[in-house]
């Protein structure tokens, strides 16, 4: 396990940016983005995670597929230069590994995700300091765990513990990086522990597939949605949400075809042009909403696609929060 | 390279400026070639939607030009228009949008040198702004 | 690798008005390159996402069988941006398409059974393909019946080519109208009391049906009871599509996504899966 | 609060028992820290989850326009909820005889996020004792006055008391006439164009286009959004600045006398854009030039579907010159 002071910290990363793009989190107004960084001035101690998750880097809300001009098409998926994704938390990275199981399937391969994900590093930090919204250990992951990134920085105070977790990662580390002592190994070691009896909200996962399978036409629905207002910040801020909309901005014949985020609780979602819409109401879209994520995604890739990195819960403005919903699922 | 002309949209009521821009071709009067006339059953047809999507596009200035009060040939149109231009007028100015890029005007049917004059000054005040840059859509996103 | 989004140009060849009403219109598209028409090997069933340059896109069951080579035929529903677009093409127009997209009916199965092909309104396109491509295989397939019905006379689809089957030995047509407009003599009725009249053994038959959800409802019954199992109906689904190639997460019943897992379901497939379409 | 709280309970379990309503639209206990969550009591047994607080923040009314109309409905409403009450009924949207309004006098409703600025670490337990705020972390324990920490909309309230209801909870409560609710709005209109288009281009920035605003707000109900419409399609869907500017623009323009600045818009905002800098500036000129102000009197229709012949027209060139606007 490697060391580096933080002064050297943001030494290092300033002379990266010959060859890199650095992506940091950056405070705007309270709300933390990850943003392209001029100078990197180490990550801010406020930092607790991304308003909009990290997936918007490789999956970002609005991205030109290509353009066309009276029929010729130049297509843009190509990335220009090479980044570094700095600050990225555990449970957001075991995300993207989920969101690989869409994009980079075997039938049909997304390129504008894929070539972004293979020319991005992604350097995750370990979280001291769990939220109490946070309950990542009921899905396996934890606030250490090293799924789906380069490198796991470990915060111990006035430097980071740098775990190499792949070799992609490990080409970047050159020079100022000496070997930890094993009294830094053993501090790093009680803050792992710390941070993980931290996660008080446990949830249990096993069951709730078989549950839902047999619960669909369930009052449980109704109850559900009532107070569902219909916006559609749980899935835009959700890392594992990965649905889009396909549209073209043009005048007359030239433009271009853009795809943006969407959401199933939207009700254009899935409206048909006769006017059908097999979800017309809040009750079929919540639905949807959960029994895509804890059972069809299981169904077809195998693993629930959440990582309980809690942003749902705080951002919905009815506070309808998924571990309650999760409880009372079991319990029907 | 002369500076490029500015475009100016204007949704002429159909019954009052329209007529009085006719009433201006036919008596020979000239006035500035800017304008693109969009013909409008009554000035209240005009939806901010359409100034705003016209604004996006990247229309230089807007003109809405209806009958007086009182001559609406569908008796209410310019007074129920009216409460919404004031809302509509003072939001843009509120948010940055340059006053004189949106401006309105009562022209009847009679008043074709006045729908010159108008014109002429209309377009003198949205040239005077140069071209319109906030609320354009850029091709580059 | 390949981006499957990026469409390939094609040409618009002959364009033909079907209904009297003037919503139905049917496309063929011409392959620029030759090897363009080589790499696009697909069976009957599939569709493709067809796009407008300024418009959009729009998902569209292929109506040519692939044993008619050097154009894909498409019928197209005026309802909204993109077909309206569409309706304007003329001849030797540029668009894109993206496919073949899909599964498709399951042909091998059929061979050497009895076929009973039932269409309603104008969801008869994949269903032409389906038929052409038996009757240019017809000695694998035992008896083809095709019960097809429309609203009115002029809302049926392919009239000519279903006039020339008519007069074919080898094939049960059996063609039928909601309501008759003086000069009809064919049948008249509901595609659902057709197919109890013309009442097809299920004996080592297979059933495909597509049509508007209220056609399927009272039919499928009417299978059921002439005997055939629901392993044995096949139908094409439609649900609001924008990847095509199972990305988008729009168009799914339950677990599959119609686009990719669809949109040939059989019937034994669809009970199992929620009524969420 | 504690005896609200347990009238509320009272005179929602006396409705649903004598059948008077289906349903009580109230607030129930939040999951987390500094919130509630709205309930919807069916039955007679359940009106115990319903409680009243500071944190009370939803507007209920937007429930109206989307739950069964035949529903007859019981709804709890301070100040702002009645009031967008009232501007549903003027605009026919609910049926007077449909709604029971459980008015409730209301002293504010405080703003966790401004509570949260002020402490170190995560807030892991609040509780509402006469007035204050305690809230507790894993490293600290603080008190706040609830007056210091109100939302902004609450701050400047003129109409806390319900302006319509079936019951009232408790005794009306003094209203703040002397607060000149629009003096940050005139002190805005001093800056430069170009400040005011950088401070709305920095706001409107940060958009993702999740319609919480529009789903948190009563008056926000039409079948079909204007951006949600693909023939014409008027605006893009992403999150292009210059759609992001219009969609924000057309969505303030159409609340014209008819928003009640309940800021349920702005706490519903995940990124916490100041959406009501656009509706108080119209507010303002509604209040300017048609002398109106939103969800007061059931009789009166809303400015924009009406007319007057004195309305102001100095801003259009009638042939006299155009009078120089006061912004």
């Amino acid at each position: 396990m490697k060391k580096i002071s933080k002064k050297e910290m943001n030494k290092f990363i300033q002379s990266l940016m010959a060859d890199y793009t650095i992506l940091a989190p950056v405070n705007i107004e309270g709300i933390f983005f990850f943003k392209p960084v001029a100078d990197f001035q180490g990550i801010d101690g406020e930092y607790k995670n991304s308003k909009k998750p990290p997936k918007e880097v490789f999956f970002p809300q609005t991205e030109t597929m290509f353009k066309y001009k009276d029929g010729k098409v130049e297509s843009t998926e190509k990335v220009k230069g090479k980044r570094i994704l700095l600050g990225v938390r555990p449970c957001d990275a075991r995300a993207n590994l989920l969101l690989d199981n869409v994009f980079a399937g075997e039938d049909y391969e997304d390129i504008y995700y894929t070539n972004k994900r293979e020319n991005t590093i992604i350097i995750g930090l370990a979280c001291n300091e769990p939220s109490s919204t946070c309950f990542c250990s009921s899905f396996g992951g934890g606030p250490f765990s090293k799924e789906g990134l380069d490198i796991l920085l470990i915060d111990i105070k006035d430097s980071y513990l740098v775990d190499t977790v792949t070799d992609k990662g490990g080409k970047i580390l050159t020079g100022e990086f000496k070997e930890a002592t094993d009294k830094e190994v053993k501090l790093a070691e009680k803050i792992k522990n710390e941070a993980e009896k931290k996660i008080k909200s446990r949830i249990r996962i096993e069951g709730i597939k078989e549950k839902l399978d047999a619960m669909f036409d369930d009052p449980f629905w109704d109850e559900l949605s009532e107070r569902c207002i219909g916006c559609g910040i749980c899935s835009y801020l959700c890392p594992t949400c990965h649905c889009f909309d396909i549209q073209d901005e043009a005048k007359n014949s030239q433009g271009r075809r853009v795809r943006n985020w969407d959401s199933c609780m939207f009700p254009l979602f899935t409206l048909q042009a006769s006017g059908h819409n097999p979800r017309p109401t809040g009750k079929e879209r919540m639905r949807q909403r959960i029994m895509h994520k804890f059972n069809y995604f299981v169904e077809n890739y195998k693993e629930v696609a959440c990582v309980g990195c809690g942003r749902c819960i705080i951002n919905c403005p009815v506070n309808i929060d998924i571990r309650k919903v999760l409880k009372k699922i079991l319990t029907i | 390279m002369k500076e490029k002309e500015p475009k100016i949209l204007a949704f002429l009521c159909n019954w009052c400026s329209y007529a009085g821009a006719d009433l201006a071709g036919v008596s020979r009067i000239q006035y500035p070639p800017n304008i693109r006339v969009v013909r409008v059953p009554c000035s209240s047809r005009v939806n901010p939607l359409f100034i705003l999507k016209a604004l996006q596009e990247g229309i230089d200035g807007v003109l809405v030009a209806g009958c007086h009060p009182g001559d609406c040939h569908y008796i209410s149109g310019n007074y129920v228009a009216r409460r919404k231009f004031a809302i509509i007028k003072s939001l843009l100015e509120y948010i940055g949008i340059e006053k004189d890029r949106v401006q309105f005007a009562w022209i009847s049917a009679a008043e074709g040198a006045r729908f010159a004059q108008v014109v002429k000054e209309v377009t003198e005040k949205v040239r005077r702004l140069g071209p319109a840059k906030k609320l354009v859509k850029s091709e580059e996103s | 690798m390949r981006n499957p989004y990026l469409p390939i140009p094609v040409k618009v060849g002959r364009v033909f008005v079907e209904s009297e009403d003037k919503t139905l219109k049917t496309l063929d598209l011409l392959f620029l390159k030759k090897e363009d028409e080589e790499n696009f090997k697909f069976m009957p069933g599939q569709f493709c996402e067809i796009s407008v340059w300024g418009k959009g896109e729009a998902p569209f069951g292929i109506a040519s069988s692939p044993t008619e080579k050097g154009f894909l035929r498409f019928t197209v529903n005026r309802v909204g941006v993109v077909t309206t677009a569409l309706h304007y093409l003329k001849e030797g127009d540029e668009v894109g398409l993206r496919g073949p997209l899909g599964n498709h009916y399951p042909v091998d199965l059929f061979k050497g059974k009895n076929v009973v092909i039932i269409g309603g309104g104008f969801a008869f396109t994949t269903l032409r393909a389906l038929t052409k491509y038996l009757l240019d295989f017809r000695q694998d397939f035992k008896d083809i019946t095709v019960i097809y019905g429309a609203r009115t006379p002029g809302m049926l689809l392919y009239k000519k080519e279903l006039n020339k089957w008519q007069r074919r030995e080898d094939l049960k047509v059996y063609i039928t109208v909601d309501k008759g407009d003086g000069t009809w003599q064919g049948l008249t009725g509901f595609v659902p009391t057709i197919v109890e009249k013309v009442a097809p053994s299920p004996k080592d038959a297979y059933a495909v049906i597509c049509g508007p959800p209220v056609m399927i409802k009272f039919t499928l019954p009417k299978l059921i009871n002439l005997g055939f199992p629901p392993e044995r109906i096949y139908t094409s689904l439609e649900m609001r599509m924008k990847c095509g190639i199972g990305k988008c997460g729009r168009c799914n019943i339950g677990r599959f996504y119609v686009c990719k897992d669809g949109p040939v379901f059989n019937c034994a497939q669809l009970e199992k899966l929620p009524k969420e379409y | 609060m504690q005896d609200v709280q347990k009238k509320i309970r009272e005179e929602a379990r006396n409705l649903l028992a004598a059948r008077k309503v289906d349903l009580v639209i109230g607030f129930e206990k939040g999951t987390i820290p500094c919130r509630t969550s709205p309930v919807f009591v069916h039955k007679e047994d359940d009106v115990g989850k319903l409680v009243w607080n500071s944190f009370c923040e939803m507007n209920l009314a937007t429930y109206l326009t989307k739950i069964d109309k035949n529903k007859k409905v019981a709804v709890v409403a301070k100040g702002c909820d009645s009031r967008s009450i009232v501007a549903l009924l003027v605009e026919g949207q609910v049926k007077r005889e449909k709604i029971t309004v459980i008015g409730i006098p209301c002293q504010g409703m405080v703003d966790r996020r401004k509570i949260e600025r002020k402490v170190e670490g995560e807030i892991l337990e609040a509780e509402e004792e006469n007035g204050k705020i305690l809230v507790k972390g894993s490293s600290f324990e603080k008190v706040f006055k609830k007056e210091d920490y109100l939302y902004s909309s609450c701050r400047v309230c003129k109409h806390r008391n319900p302006s319509i209801y079936d019951i009232l909870i408790g005794e009306k409560v003094k209203e703040n006439t002397q607060v000149d609710e629009y003096a940050d709005v005139i002190e805005y209109e001093k800056k430069s164009p170009d400040e005011r288009w950088q401070y709305f281009e920095k706001e409107i920035g940060r958009c993702i286009r999740c319609y919480a605003c529009r789903q948190a707000c009563p008056t926000c109900y039409c079948e079909e959004c204007f951006v949600d419409s693909s023939n014409p399609k008027w605006i893009d869907k992403g999150v292009d600045l210059s759609d992001l500017a219009i969609w924000h623009i057309i969505r303030a323009y159409h609340q014209a006398g008819r928003c009640v600045d309940c800021g349920s818009c702005e706490r519903a905002c995940p990124m916490q854009i100041n959406l009501r800098f656009l509706t108080r500036k119209i507010n303002k000129e509604v209040k300017d030039y048609f002398n109106f102000e939103a969800g007061l009197d059931p009789a009166t229709p809303p400015p924009l579907a009406t007319f007057s012949v004195e309305d102001r027209q100095d801003f259009i060139d009638s042939g006299e010159g155009v009078k120089e606007t006061k912004l």
